[in-house]
Formats: C-alpha cells, structure tokens, sequence
C-alpha cells in the first residue's frame, strides 16, 4: 500500500485518455535543442493514478477529519461553498493578463476584499499580492526599509524582534537586508519594556510584534511600546498570524502599527493545501501607502482598474509574476462576506472563549500553562516540564500520542523559550464537545505517562507508520526515487 | 452563528468552566481604549446561497473567451481526476506536514513530486515548492549569492529576453541585497539573447547567469552556448523553463557539457488552472552539490522504528524555524497543494503524455504561424523556432487590435508594445493543444477583421 | 487503449500462461458465426479533452434559464458540501454494501437515512431506497396489496390530484398483477379530493387509499379526513408526500387518529440536483408491523465478535437474491448514492434548516401569488392553502404564454393543459427558496408581457 | 470514531450558513395541516457533517480504493471525466420538464446513446428509461405479456430461466404476473436442452438467459435454444448483466434475443454508488418495438423531441416519473464516446483476457475451477468445496480474509448450484500486476488455511470491525435509531 508510484509504473503503460493522440510534427526545431529521450515519469493507467492518490490522501490527518488544535496555524473549518465558488469556471479559468474588461468579476472581489481588510486592520490601504505570511513581512520590512531611504535616513540598519517570534519575522527582515536584535520576554509573557528602550536608537528601523504574542497572551504595553519604538523614529511591524484573536475587536492600527500581514490561510479560513497555499496580504498606515507592492485594484467611475509602477512610482516592485495567489484571495473575499459584519467579531470572541475554556479545564486537570495568571488570547501554551522531569517523557511523546487517540498534536517546542510546551489553538469552529474529549485524551495520556511511560515514548501507534527516524533522514539524504 | 457551532447552553457551561460571567470578559487584559475596532461599514453575512448566486453572476462577467494569452501563464486541459483528488479534504484541509506519521500521505506525495521534478529537469534534488515561477528565480538567485559567497560583488547577468515582471520580481526581492542585476541585449533578428553582449562580460567575476527556455517570446534560446559561457566564466548557471517544454526540448541538467547548477520556472502549466495568476507555484531544482544552500521544504525518505519506509521533513536546519535569521530563505507556507496537482497531473500523462501535448501546443502554433504569414500587414517578427508562443508585430496599435478582437470574445494575446517599446507594436500570441485548427481558422479570420478595421480608424 | 492498462509485454505474458496465442482465441468456444458484431457506424473515440469542449458546449445550450417548473421535480440550494462529500471516490465508486466489513461507511450513513426518514415521516422504520418516487409509489401499493393478501380483489383509490405521471407508472407497474385502480375526483373549487367522490366506496373492500400531499396543484390535502376515512374503511393509507414539505406540514405518522400506515415519495428536494429527471430516488417508510412486507435494501444495527457495534444488510430473506420469485419486489441496484446526498443535506439543514426552506418556498410563493393577483387576464385557480406551487388560469393557450416567457429565458411553469384539459388554459408554477423577491418581480413583469403579447396575437 | 450522527448532535446547534435566515409566515395554512415539533434531524454544524461523512467514507472499500473482483457486478474504472461531465450546469440544472427547445443538448445525448446501444446489441429500438438491470428485466417481460396480449395469445403464463439464473429474473417475471419454471444447467455449464425442451409449450410466453451465463460460460447451443423457443412461440430476454464479456464482439440480436437490457452501471462504467443508481435501458427486436416504454427520444429535422404515449400507443407505459436515470444515461453516453468503435470491442477482448489470465494462474496454483473444461468468460468460478472439507473453512471465511489484504472479496454463493464458490470478475480495467498481487494472496490465503485455520475462520481482522453478527441483525431488528 505504500509503493511509490514509480513501483507502479510499467513501460508503455499509458492514461490513453488523456493523451492527443495525433502524430505532431516538430521538425522546424534543430535537433540540438530537443530532449533525447522521455522525461522518467511514472507510466501508469488512470486507474493507477486514481487509486494510488486517493489511498495516499487516506494517510493524512486533516480539518476535513480530524480535530487539529495547532497553536499558531488556526486551523478551522474551511467552507466548502467558499471552494466551490472560487471553482466557478469564470474565476477559474480567466487569465491574469487578459484585459480589464474581461476581469471586472475577480477585481471586484479583489477590490472589496482590500476594503474589508482595511476596515478590520485600522489600516489606510491594503496590497494583496504577498502569498503567504512570509513574504507580507517580506514585503512590510521592505516598505519600512523604502520609506527611511525615501528620507534619505539611511543610518537605520536593525529590525527587533521580541525572543518569542515566529521564525519568519527575523528571517524576513534578513531577507531585506537588515540586521536582527531580539528582545526578552518578561515572566509575565509581555516584552520586558526595559530591553526595548536599552535597544532602540538612530539604528532601529522597527520591530515586529504579534499580539497577542506567539505566548497566546496579550501584550498589554504595546501603546507604550509603539511610542517608544515612535520616538526612536522606527516602525511598527504587525505580524498578523493571530488576527484571529482580535478580529472585529482591536485593530492593529489602533495600536500604533504601521504595517502588517494578514494570513488568509490561517484568518480567513482558505484551506492550506498540506502546506500551502495561502495569502498574505499588506495593510499600512498613512506613511507607507506610497511603498505598497503592486498591483492593486482601484475603483473609478468606469468600473475596476489595476494600479501599476505608473501609478506606484514609490512601490517596492512586484513580489509575484501576477497579482499574488488570487485564487486564495476570492476565497477570503467569500468568507468574510458569509460571516460578514455581524460575523467577523464572533470568530475573535469564540476563538477566545475555546481557548480559554480549554484552559482551565486543563489547568483544573492539573496542568501547568506558561502564564498562569494571564487570559489566554485565542491559543495558549502549557508546559510539561514537571511531567517531563517526574515520567521521563517530553512533549514531542505526549504529541505522537495524542495522534495515537485521533487528534492531532498541538504544536510542539514553540515559542523556544517555553521548555516542553504545547501551544494549543482549538478556532472558533470547534464545539465544546470536541475540546471535552481532547482534555480527556490529554489527562488519560497523562495517566499513562504515569502508569506506562513507553506507551508514550514509543507512539504512534496506530497510524500507518511508527516513529520516523528524522536523524536518519538528514544524514542519509534519500531526496529523489533512484531506481 | 455561521461556522460557530456554539449553542447556549454550551456558551453557558463553558464561562462557568472559565469563571466569568460573559464572553467580553475574556478580552478584560486589553486596554479598554484598544477595543475601538468598527465593522458597520461592511456587509452583512450572506447565505451560501445568496453568495453562490451573486458569485455565479459576478465569475459569469468574465467567462466565455476563447484565450490566446499565455506570457507565463498557460491554458491546457487539466483531466477531471486531477482535481478531484486534490479537492479531497484530506489533501485540501491538512496543514504543513509537521507531524510525520500524520501526514504520510502528503509526505510521500511530495517525495514523488520531487523525484518527478528532478527527472524533468534532469538534475539530481527538488525542494517541495516556492510561491511561484518569478519569486522561485528569486530565490535561485540568492541561492547562486550564497554558493558563490567568496565573490566580492555580486553581479547577476539577466537576459532581456527574460519575462519582464520577472524580472520586476527579482528586482523586488533581491536588490534589498545588494546584488546587481545586469541585463543582457537580445538579437533583434532571433529574438534570442546576444552572445556579442555576453562577451562584454568575458573573464569577469559574474555570480550567475540567468537562462531562459523558450524565453518570453516564446523563442528557444540556444542554452549549449549560454551554459558553457557561464561555466567557463565559473558563473552559476540558472535555468528558468517552462516544465512542460521540457518534454520536448533538451532539459537544463542536459544543457552545454556540464549542465547548469541550478533549474527553476513556474509550474502551473502543469495542471494548475489560470485562475487570475494564481495560486501557481514555483519550482526549484539543483544539483546534488548544492543541496544545503536549496531554500524551501524539502522531503526526505526514511524508516520508522520498525524499519519500514516513511517520509520526513529534512533539512530542516536551513529553514526559518530552525535557524531563524540565518535561514536559506523566510518562506514557510509554500504551494503544496498545486504541487500536489501537478504530482497527479504529470502520474497521468505519462512521459508521453507530457511529450504529446507539449509537441501538440508546439504543433498548433505552427500551423497559426502558417495561416498568419498570409495575412497583410501582419509579420512574425523573429526568425527562430519558437515553443508555443511567438511575436507579431503590426503597422497599426496592438491596443485597438486587442479591443476589436474582444468584440468576438476572442483574447487575442498579450500585449508587448509597454515592456518592450522598441519593437514596435507587437503581440504575443499562445497557442496549446486546446486549440483545435477550426480554432486557429477563426482566429485568423477575427485577426484579420481587426486589422482592417484598425487600420480604416488609424487612416 | 483508454482505461485499459495492459502493456504488448503484459499481453504477451499473460497470453503465454493462458497458453493461447492471441485474444482472440479466448472466444474459441463462441460458435463463429456468432462472431459479426459490427461498430463501423459508431463515432471514433475522443480524449477527454476533445469530449469534455463537446459536451461543455452541448450544456450549454440548455443553461442559464430561471426556473419556475416544479411539478415533481424541484429546484434547491444544494450546500456544496453535500456533492463535495458524495463525489468521493470511496462512496461513489462502491458497490453494494454486501461485504459488511468493507462497507461501513455506506452501510452507517444508510442506517443514518433510514433514521432520519423514518423520523421525518414518523413512522418507524425506512428502507434504504427505490428508483424514484412514482416507483416508490408503485412498490407501495404492491406492499399494500401484499399486507391485504386476504382481499378478494385489489382495488386501490388514486385521486385525481396525484401527479399524472405518478398515475401513469403506477398503472404501467401495479396493473400487470391484476389489482384495480380506481380514479378519484377533486373539487374544482378546492383543488382537493372530493371527500363526496370517496364516499361512494363507503363500506366496500378497499385495499388501499393513496393520498398525496401536497397534491400535484400544489394543494394541500385535507388529510385527517382521508386517513381517517381509509382506517374506518380497513384500508391501507398511503401517503405519498414531499420530504421537505414534511419539515413544516403535520408528517403522515400523524395524520388522523392513528398516523398512515405507509409514506413513500421522492426524495430528490432534499439535496438532489434536477439532473433532468435522475437518478433520483424513491423513499419508502411505514409502521413496524409492516416491516417484513417492505421492499427493498434494509439496513440494521449489530455487533461484530468482540461486541462492538457494526451495520450489516439485514432482512435479506425478504429479497430477490435470496427469495428468487417470492421475493417482495425484484429491485436489486437501488439509488444509495442519492440518499447518501440526502443524508448529508438533511445533516446541514438540521431540523430548523429543513423547515426554513419549507418555510421559505411557501412564503416566497404567496408572495408570487399577491403580485399575480394584479395581473389582467390570470386568475388562481384554486382557494385552498398551497405549498410552494400554485395553478394559474389563463384565457389564452399557455403553450404560447410559455413559448413567450422562454425568450426572456424563464421557464414559466408546467403546462396542465394536456394532463388535466378539464381545467382549461392552466399553467403550474412553483416558486422554492432560491427566488427572491426580484425574481419574482420579474417573472411577473415578464408573465404579464407575456400574456398581452399572446392576446394580441390571439385576438 | 464510529459514534452516530445522532450522537454528536446538540440542541440547537445548526450550520447557519445553510439556513435562509428571514422570519417567514405561513399563517395562511390551518394550523391542523402544520408540524407541530420539529422533526428530530441531527442538529450539528457544518463541520460536524463534512467530518462525520468524510470518516464515514474512509471506511468502505471501493473501485478508487481497492481491487474489487465482484462477480457480475463488472466493477471497473468509473472515469472522472465522465463524472465531471455530468456536472456541467447546463446538465445538472436542466428540469425535467423544460420545453424540448430548453432540452436539446441532454436529448441529444440520450438520443446518441440510444443508436450505440443499437448498434452493439444488434437490436431495432432502444428505450432508456428503465432505472436499473432489475427494471429492464420488468419492462422486458411486461413487453413480452404484451405481444402475446396483443395477438390474444392468452395462454401464455409461464416464463422460464436456468437455475444459475440471478435472482431479479425470477422476481421481474413474478412483478409481471407470470409463473416462473427453473431448467437445470448440464455439467458442462450449458443449459441441459433436453430439459429444456421438456418444459417448452404453447404456455411458455418466453425465457430470460444471459450469455455468457452466470456461470461465466458461453452458452454454446444458444441458437438451437433459440429455435426451440421461438417454435413453441415464445420469445427471449437477454440478461445484459454479462455483456461486457461479448461487447462489440457478439450482438444478442445476431443470437436470436428478442429483447434485453444494458446495465450502464456494469458495462457503460457509471459508478455504483454503494448501491445505485444505475441504469437499465432496453432493446428490442422487430416483434416488440411498439411496446417500449416512454419517453423516448425522436430526432427530427428541427431538432430532438420526446416520444410519449401519443406517439406509441402500445406502449407498455412509463416506469419513472420522468424519463429515468437521465444523469446515468449522460455518463454511458460519455463513456462510449471516449472509447469509440475502436475501443468498446477491447472492453470485452482485455476483459476476457484478465478472467482467462487469473483462472489460469489459480488453476495452476492448485485451485479448482467450477468448468475445468470451459474457457472463462469475463469472469469465472472456483469452487472451494474441496478446501472447505479438508481445512474447516468456507468460502466466506477465504472472501473474509481477502478483506484483510485489501482486496474486495468475489461474489460468493452465486450461483447457488455451484458449492462453496467464488464468482470472480477482474475487469479490462486491472492490471496484470493486480491480477498477479491477488492470485499471491488467494495462493497466502490457502497456506494459511492449511496452517492456521482460524486465521480465516475470524477473518477480518484489519477493519474497523471484525466479523459481524448477521444473525442478531435479522432476530433483533435495530433499524432506526432510538434516542
Ligand atoms: C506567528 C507567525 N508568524 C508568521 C508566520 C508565517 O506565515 P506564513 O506561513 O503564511 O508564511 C506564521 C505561520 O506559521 C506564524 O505562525
Ligand atoms: C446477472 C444479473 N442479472 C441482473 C442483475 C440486476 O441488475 P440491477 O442490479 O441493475 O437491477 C444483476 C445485478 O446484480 C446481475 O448480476
């Protein structure tokens, strides 16, 4: 059940089907320039192909199957209408550079979709075309670096990052040409205000924050912050991974950033594919406008048009061939207009009141959270270093056995500054029921940490494959199928 | 509460868990004057219902054409299986596969992708995926920087000929380092890039060339001569193909005597739909030597403890979440689930398949060629073969052209004339194997019309 | 070979151990002369992308129309979730669940259905499905005839208000046994059954009554009296009724003093698509001390060796795979893929979900009602509470009305004329959830058009 | 995992995004016709359902999934082109009852499909309403009542069929009023003609056969059982059940049927859906085109109409409210296209070919084959009475076992005269390396028989459940659940 397709494949076997099947002539091409012999794909019938896949798929945990409580991702529910209209043949098969006539459907949900983000940011203007998380903080410190050089301040060298930031943030910042300083947390799980002021200076170009912080906490000083990262003439960086918690509540404007992304896979519920894709649009404020990537949607008395370099002289560029993943866009335009106005704020309110909930229950069990006296946001954290230390087990044994039970694990050893911690998501989609039995799983885990610690050293164990040997596969390189 | 499956007795029992008396409670860490947030400008929710209707007629505005644009973004028939499996929850609603035994499922479909890519392209590994064709070429570019990090400087040769917003991407994302992007004239007769340009840079330390097949025209460019100039200049050699074409024309692993270090391009032609430009994804494909500069996910087979095989996340040492700031590249969410479109779309084809239709496509535009080369006042600029797209130019404005063939809901190409100003009033036109002959037939017709109606307004 | 996967190596194998020297030695034992099937007249194969354009275009012709037309078939919203989940290759491309522990899937979500039928009819039990609901109907009379076996004769009361074809196939179905059905007349004021029509039969040996609801005008019938009069009379009530109706009219278990004693019908409103006419399918539920003569696949609970609880086809004595020629009915391959779609629709709408669209097609048609009200030349025929359709009367041949109303692409309606040519020019409408208030508006702007521009042709 | 629908509902939860939201009246109906509680559906959210039947689904087996040898159920690849056709809007959305000028594009499909069916049955007319085999079967004999009715040949009562016969012939020809005589088979697999000719007479309205029977033989005499039959005045219904097997090969027209169905869900490729929907068309001969059930399809100079009982007025009637399984039809009629007149003849060559090839290798391999004699048809028997006396195990227990390996187990049991059998059907559309994959296990399967009987005897012991209690089922009805 596990053979590689290319254990299927047969020589001459074919998908006859899908093949044009007339003799095509290609002679007008010089020999040198022509590929000598087939490419080695798999030879394989439609039946092989089918069966092969859907078992494959059979092999995955998913939202469409599974509970999946990972801290960070907002793992929810994906509208499987929100699919099928982004399917309709006239999204599907228009073609970016055809003209703006014939693309007045999809820059009107574009266009509207820059609208709302606008509305829940706090933000004065919205660039959709980064196409994921990454690569809006990409193009946000891009801005940030742009908007100094357009003032000639070119002294501002460093970006901050707090210690408990997504990989992506100092990454990004590299990524533009800047150095990175990172700043502690306090005991409190907000950022140690003093580190900050000891760090900003005539070299600080901003910093990027989340809040609630990757700690599943709020930061709480983040007026002070803002004015002091302000003062030192440095931006504010919103790195939107936890919109969720705040949506329709705080608007990251509002507490003095001047720039963010938003992750649409993770907000606005388009489904994330096994890894991707997903959106990550811009919003700025007043400053930043002139730097946003380009294109844009603009709306005139004649019906939608794109914003290019001409009308952007001051854009960073283009960070995609096209307009940035569109597909994943029309499905957040779809989304927000399903929950609409009335909707977008209860997705921050139940997210919270899940996580929350879920806390305490496991707190009750007697489990220790990062932060004990702290309201968790939409995700908090739990650390098992106590149950380490006592059961010999870690958090990477509790995880393998949660999947062992059907849920998958939260995530695992993030933020770093966290020893053995699970950060734990449960969304706004899932009901209570669902968490109950997730505390149950995790205390009954907990019991057998006790009783019969292996259970859990050596999980999975009901799933297609033991423990994988991730050791082996970095050092033995097995990369490609070698026949 | 659409997507919220809370009742109240749920809501009830749950803030009597938590211990407070409402939901609002649960947000008393955040300063009162931050809760500000003001949704009454945006609709109210909808139904499916109502939005698959208005979405049905909005989509509605823009369907029906028949579509001769391509300029990296190609029309091809994607077999129904594709989707469907791709559409299946397990593949569409799982997240990153960090949970290995999870996740088997995508893991091991990635693998075959990977393995399926590096045959393509004749190399020896395949990350699992970038963003898309442009931000891929970006990152090969900061791969060659890395490997060749002993340079002084680092300059980068790019053709003209190399799709332009691609090279408004590159520019985008690596001229925040301090990388030089030089760009490399074309032969206005081939369309092909000048190697008399190139040896303006002979013996100079040169970080990598950039080398595209077919390029933007559509032209293919002689990438023997291209190859080896590189490697005798110890310039990293970066192809950017599109991967179907390499069905057909010889494979970057194969290109001059040595082959080139790095392959990379976009790889919606590969069963992913138009769908606005995107989501599409960008592959990257290397030698084997390079590996640990390779940026993005990559996928590594391996036992369990019982032995028995599995697939892992590897390498992850040159990942962001690892390594931070000092990571290959930032990028974490990727395209995997277009990969995985692609993974089934080339399983289907076959090698033949994949060889068929892109001998089709090049087939039918040939036969477009033939018809065009008799129409007035239309010429076929270049002289070398072409792929599957190739360059007209007209005595009257694209522009006007374009318009008068939406009139027949026919979209007739992309036009040239902003991105390349000094040839004129060009067009550049796609064709694939969707296009049956009675196609091409009415094209040319429509073409014709155009052009003469164009020209009675110009006169 | 399309869908064929053997290689000319495989062929020559498998040839080789069969130990013949070629295919067509297989059909040795086939007397030669048996041997001429000829398919010269029949078109070449296509690819699926050639077929896929074709046919993509022949749709095309029949799309893009509002739709009025209801008559037994009904336009819903189908949430796309219920396709997306039905469409998936491990329901679709089972077979009959009967090896049980292959097929828990199917076999659950069919014990499922049959919950939530029985519940929505409430009456105790459901089978897993029949063709489709006049062949439901049919399959009941024959149950009731079955449950009567001490009868005489067979004489079966079919009003006048069920649907023609209904009456049509029941006749093709049931009269090959010899059972007798008999005509029913309704009020013409009402549109109901004539309780006075049914009094005729007081006192005489009826095997069953069949009452409809609502009835084929759209009518709802008066069925406390029918139900009653039929128990009074020791006939079988048979109920053949619209599901979703169901969720807001009173369900056939409580009709009269006692509930009916079989509800049959056609599933297809909930959550099927129009499809032209199928596959549907036919639902079949009743009181349990019937069970026994209820036809077709059953489902019910068990438990498996170790007590854990399993789904298993049960009652299979009373099929034709067992039972041969004693079997209840000889329905083998049934309609399971629609009733999967059902059981995932009627799990989206929930309790509340199904009655808002009931709800929801009834208000949207007394808003239709008012505003034809208005119009010159239109009357509404009948004076009784309706669900969703109504019959409207016109002084000039609807046929022409329709022709007319077909050029603003709206298919106004069934036209009774040739089925019920006693009312005249008569013109079935049906109006569900998915009109809104514009449409209707429309529709009517368009009908009163219609009707002048046919006046004048007429006069 | 296997917890019911019902048992994850909570009241008053609902999937909001389904339900038209406005408060709507209905006071214009008495209140004695309204529902006076809701009905109790399961009250879930949207999640819930798309989580509940994805798991759900996950647990069958399926042509997509698995290998799935069901004798004469000819389960082979289901295209998705095809399906995907079919769900073109213009189809899907197309009523029933539009005027012929709004119904063109189906009916010339259907009407297409009608002259292929034609063309390989070798018969005069064809009509496509009939839902399934079992329907055909009815519409086939009622139009055989109905010649002899029509020629006031009244005495006719009788139909006859083989013992091997399916079970839906008797119960068809028992639903159209007829008595019913079984003939026994001979030893080599053909019909014994003596009795046949024994039970003939001018009661004899007619015989449904198929051929190659299901015995997955060819019934060699079948133009003298022809003879015998038509002299004595009755006619012959073809059992299309087996046509894949002779498909483009033989025309039961050429062999003397009178009249027959196709199943579309068997030979024309259309999925069986767990149990249906399928399709049943019927052809006829010369004697029996009046009688054909409407609606059928005419094509005219202006294009396609229907043909009702106006137009036939003999016709036996209508056996669906509206014109049958229409989307079934679509997707025969897509089938046929993408295989043409060059491919429809290999379905019955490759699948004639694999049933040869795995009796082949079964028989070398020791297995007893229920014909030794005969070459298989598309499909074949083994029978394991021998196995069954010497190891205690039935063919259920080895059908049972298969499950484990992940391969659907043959029919079984049918038919009824051969002992302890096994009815296997690979399909043109198997492999060879499948086919090979399977005789291996079935070769497995009978070592363990040897060695470890009960391995077989508790078989399946991979499933998610183990073998079930058919017998409780049948004694303690459970088929509704009871909150
Ligand atoms: C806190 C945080 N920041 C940034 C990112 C990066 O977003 P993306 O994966 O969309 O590039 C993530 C996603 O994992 C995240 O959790
Ligand atoms: C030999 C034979 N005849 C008739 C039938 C009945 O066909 P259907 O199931 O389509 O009603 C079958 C199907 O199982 C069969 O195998």
């Amino acid at each position: 059940m596990t053979q590689l397709i290319f254990e299927l494949s047969q020589q001459h076997r074919r998908a006859a089907s899908q093949i044009p099947a007339a003799n095509y002539d290609c002679s007008d091409i010089p020999a040198e320039f022509l590929r000598k012999t087939l490419p080695r794909l798999p030879e394989v019938s439609e039946l092989d192909v089918v069966r092969h896949f859907t078992q494959l798929s059979q092999r995955n945990f998913s939202i469409d199957t599974h509970f999946y409580p990972l801290g960070s991702c907002t793992m929810k529910y994906n509208p499987r209408g929100v699919h099928r209209m982004a399917m309709l043949e006239g999204f599907l098969q228009h073609h970016p550079l055809s003209l703006e006539v014939h693309s007045q459907g999809f820059m009107a949900c574009a266009y509207e979709l820059q609208e709302m983000l606008k509305a829940v940011t706090g933000m004065r203007a919205v660039s959709l075309t980064p196409m994921a998380g990454a690569q809006g903080e990409f193009a946000g410190v891009a801005m940030i670096r742009a908007y100094h050089r357009a003032r000639a301040d070119h002294a501002r060298d460093e970006i901050l990052v707090p210690d408990a930031a997504h990989g992506t943030n100092p990454a990004s910042a590299v990524q533009c040409g800047f150095k990175v300083r990172e700043i502690a947390t306090g005991s409190d799980g907000n950022m140690d205000i003093d580190a900050l002021r000891a760090a900003v200076g005539p070299h600080t170009a901003g910093i990027m924050l989340t809040n609630p912080s990757t700690l599943g906490v709020f930061e709480q000083k983040i007026r002070e912050m803002s004015k002091i990262i302000h003062a030192a003439g440095g931006l504010l960086y919103y790195d939107g991974a936890n919109l969720n918690a705040i949506l329709g509540k705080v608007r990251p404007g509002d507490m003095g950033f001047d720039v963010m992304h938003i992750n649409l896979h993770k907000t606005f519920a388009t489904p994330h594919g096994g890894g991707g894709p997903g959106g990550g649009p811009v919003a700025v404020g007043e400053r930043l406008v002139p730097f946003l990537p380009v294109p844009m949607v603009q709306k005139t008395a004649d019906g939608f048009r794109w914003l290019t370099e001409t009308d952007c002289p001051e854009t960073i560029g283009r960070l995609s061939t096209f307009m940035g993943n569109a597909g994943i866009i029309l499905r957040a335009y779809f989304y927000a207009r399903l929950l609409g106005r009335e909707g977008l704020h209860r997705v921050a309110e139940f997210a919270t009141l899940n996580a929350n909930y879920l806390l305490a229950k496991l707190t009750a069990a007697g489990f220790t959270p990062a932060y004990v006296t702290r309201r968790a946001s939409h995700e908090f954290i739990i650390t098992l270093k106590n149950e380490a230390k006592t059961f010999h087990i870690t958090a990477l044994d509790v995880a393998k056995r949660l999947l062992d039970y059907g849920f998958h694990a939260p995530t695992m050893y993030f933020p770093l500054l966290i020893p053995e911690c699970l950060l734990i998501e449960p969304t706004e989609t899932e009901s209570k029921q669902t968490l109950d039995a997730f505390a149950d799983v995790l205390i009954k885990i907990m019991q057998e940490a006790k009783t019969n610690p292996a259970l859990l050293q050596t999980a999975p164990h009901t799933l297609p494959v033991k423990r994988l040997d991730d050791v082996k596969a970095a050092r033995e390189l097995d990369l490609v199928y070698i026949q | 509460m659409p997507f919220i499956p809370h009742t109240s007795e749920d809501i009830k029992q749950m803030l009597a868990t938590i211990n407070v008396v409402n939901i609002q409670q649960l947000f008393d860490e955040i300063p009162k004057d931050l809760l500000t947030a003001d949704l009454s400008s945006l609709p109210l929710g909808v139904t499916e219902m109502e939005l698959m209707r208005e979405m049905r007629e909005c989509a509605n505005q823009d369907a029906g054409l028949q579509c001769f644009i391509g300029a990296g973004a190609y029309e091809h028939h994607i077999p129904a299986a594709v989707w469907d499996i791709v559409g299946r929850g397990e593949f569409m609603t799982a997240y990153t596969p960090y949970q290995a035994e999870a996740s088997q499922g995508t893991l091991q479909l990635l693998y075959e992708y990977q393995t399926m890519m590096a045959r393509l392209m004749d190399l020896n590994v395949s990350n699992a995926s970038l963003y898309d064709g442009a931000s891929a070429l970006a990152e090969a570019i900061l791969m060659a920087v890395r490997i060749q990090r002993k340079h002084q400087s680092h300059r980068v040769l790019i053709p003209r000929t190399l799709h332009p917003y691609y090279r408004q991407v590159i520019h985008a994302i690596v001229s925040q380092q301090n990388i030089e992007l030089i760009e490399i004239a074309f032969n206005e007769k081939t369309g092909r890039t000048d190697q008399k340009a190139l040896a303006a840079f002979d013996k100079q330390e040169i970080t990598a060339l950039v080398i595209p097949q077919p390029n933007f025209f559509g032209v293919i460019e002689e990438v023997d001569l291209l190859t080896d100039w590189a490697k005798t200049q110890n310039a990293i050699a970066v192809a950017v193909v599109n991967p179907l074409a390499m069905a057909l024309l010889k494979p970057p692993g194969q290109w001059g005597k040595t082959g080139v270090d790095i392959a990379c391009g976009e790889g919606q032609p590969l069963g992913v739909p138009l769908s606005s430009g995107g989501p599409y994804y960008g592959f990257l494909t290397c030698k084997k030597e390079h590996v640990r500069q390779l940026p993005g996910r990559i996928i590594g087979r391996t036992v369990d403890a019982e032995g028995k095989q599995g697939f892992v996340l590897t390498l992850q040492a040159r990942e962001q979440h690892i390594r931070r700031a000092k990571a290959t590249s930032n990028i974490c969410t990727n395209q995997g689930l277009l990969v995985t479109a692609s993974t089934i779309y080339m399983s289907l084809l076959g090698p033949e398949g994949l060889r068929q239709v892109a001998l089709a496509s090049h087939h039918q535009l040939r036969l477009l060629k033939e018809k065009v080369a008799q129409l007035a006042d239309v010429k076929i600029l270049f002289s070398s073969p072409c792929f599957h797209e190739c360059v007209l130019q007209f005595k009257t404005p694209v522009k006007k052209i374009l318009q008068a063939l939406a009139t027949y809901r026919i979209q007739g190409g992309f036009n040239l004339q902003p991105v390349y100003p000094e040839l004129g009033e060009c067009l550049l036109v796609c064709v694939t194997e969707t296009k049956t002959s009675e196609d091409l037939e009415q094209f040319v017709r429509r073409l014709r019309e155009a052009v003469s109606a164009v020209r009675e307004v110009c006169v």
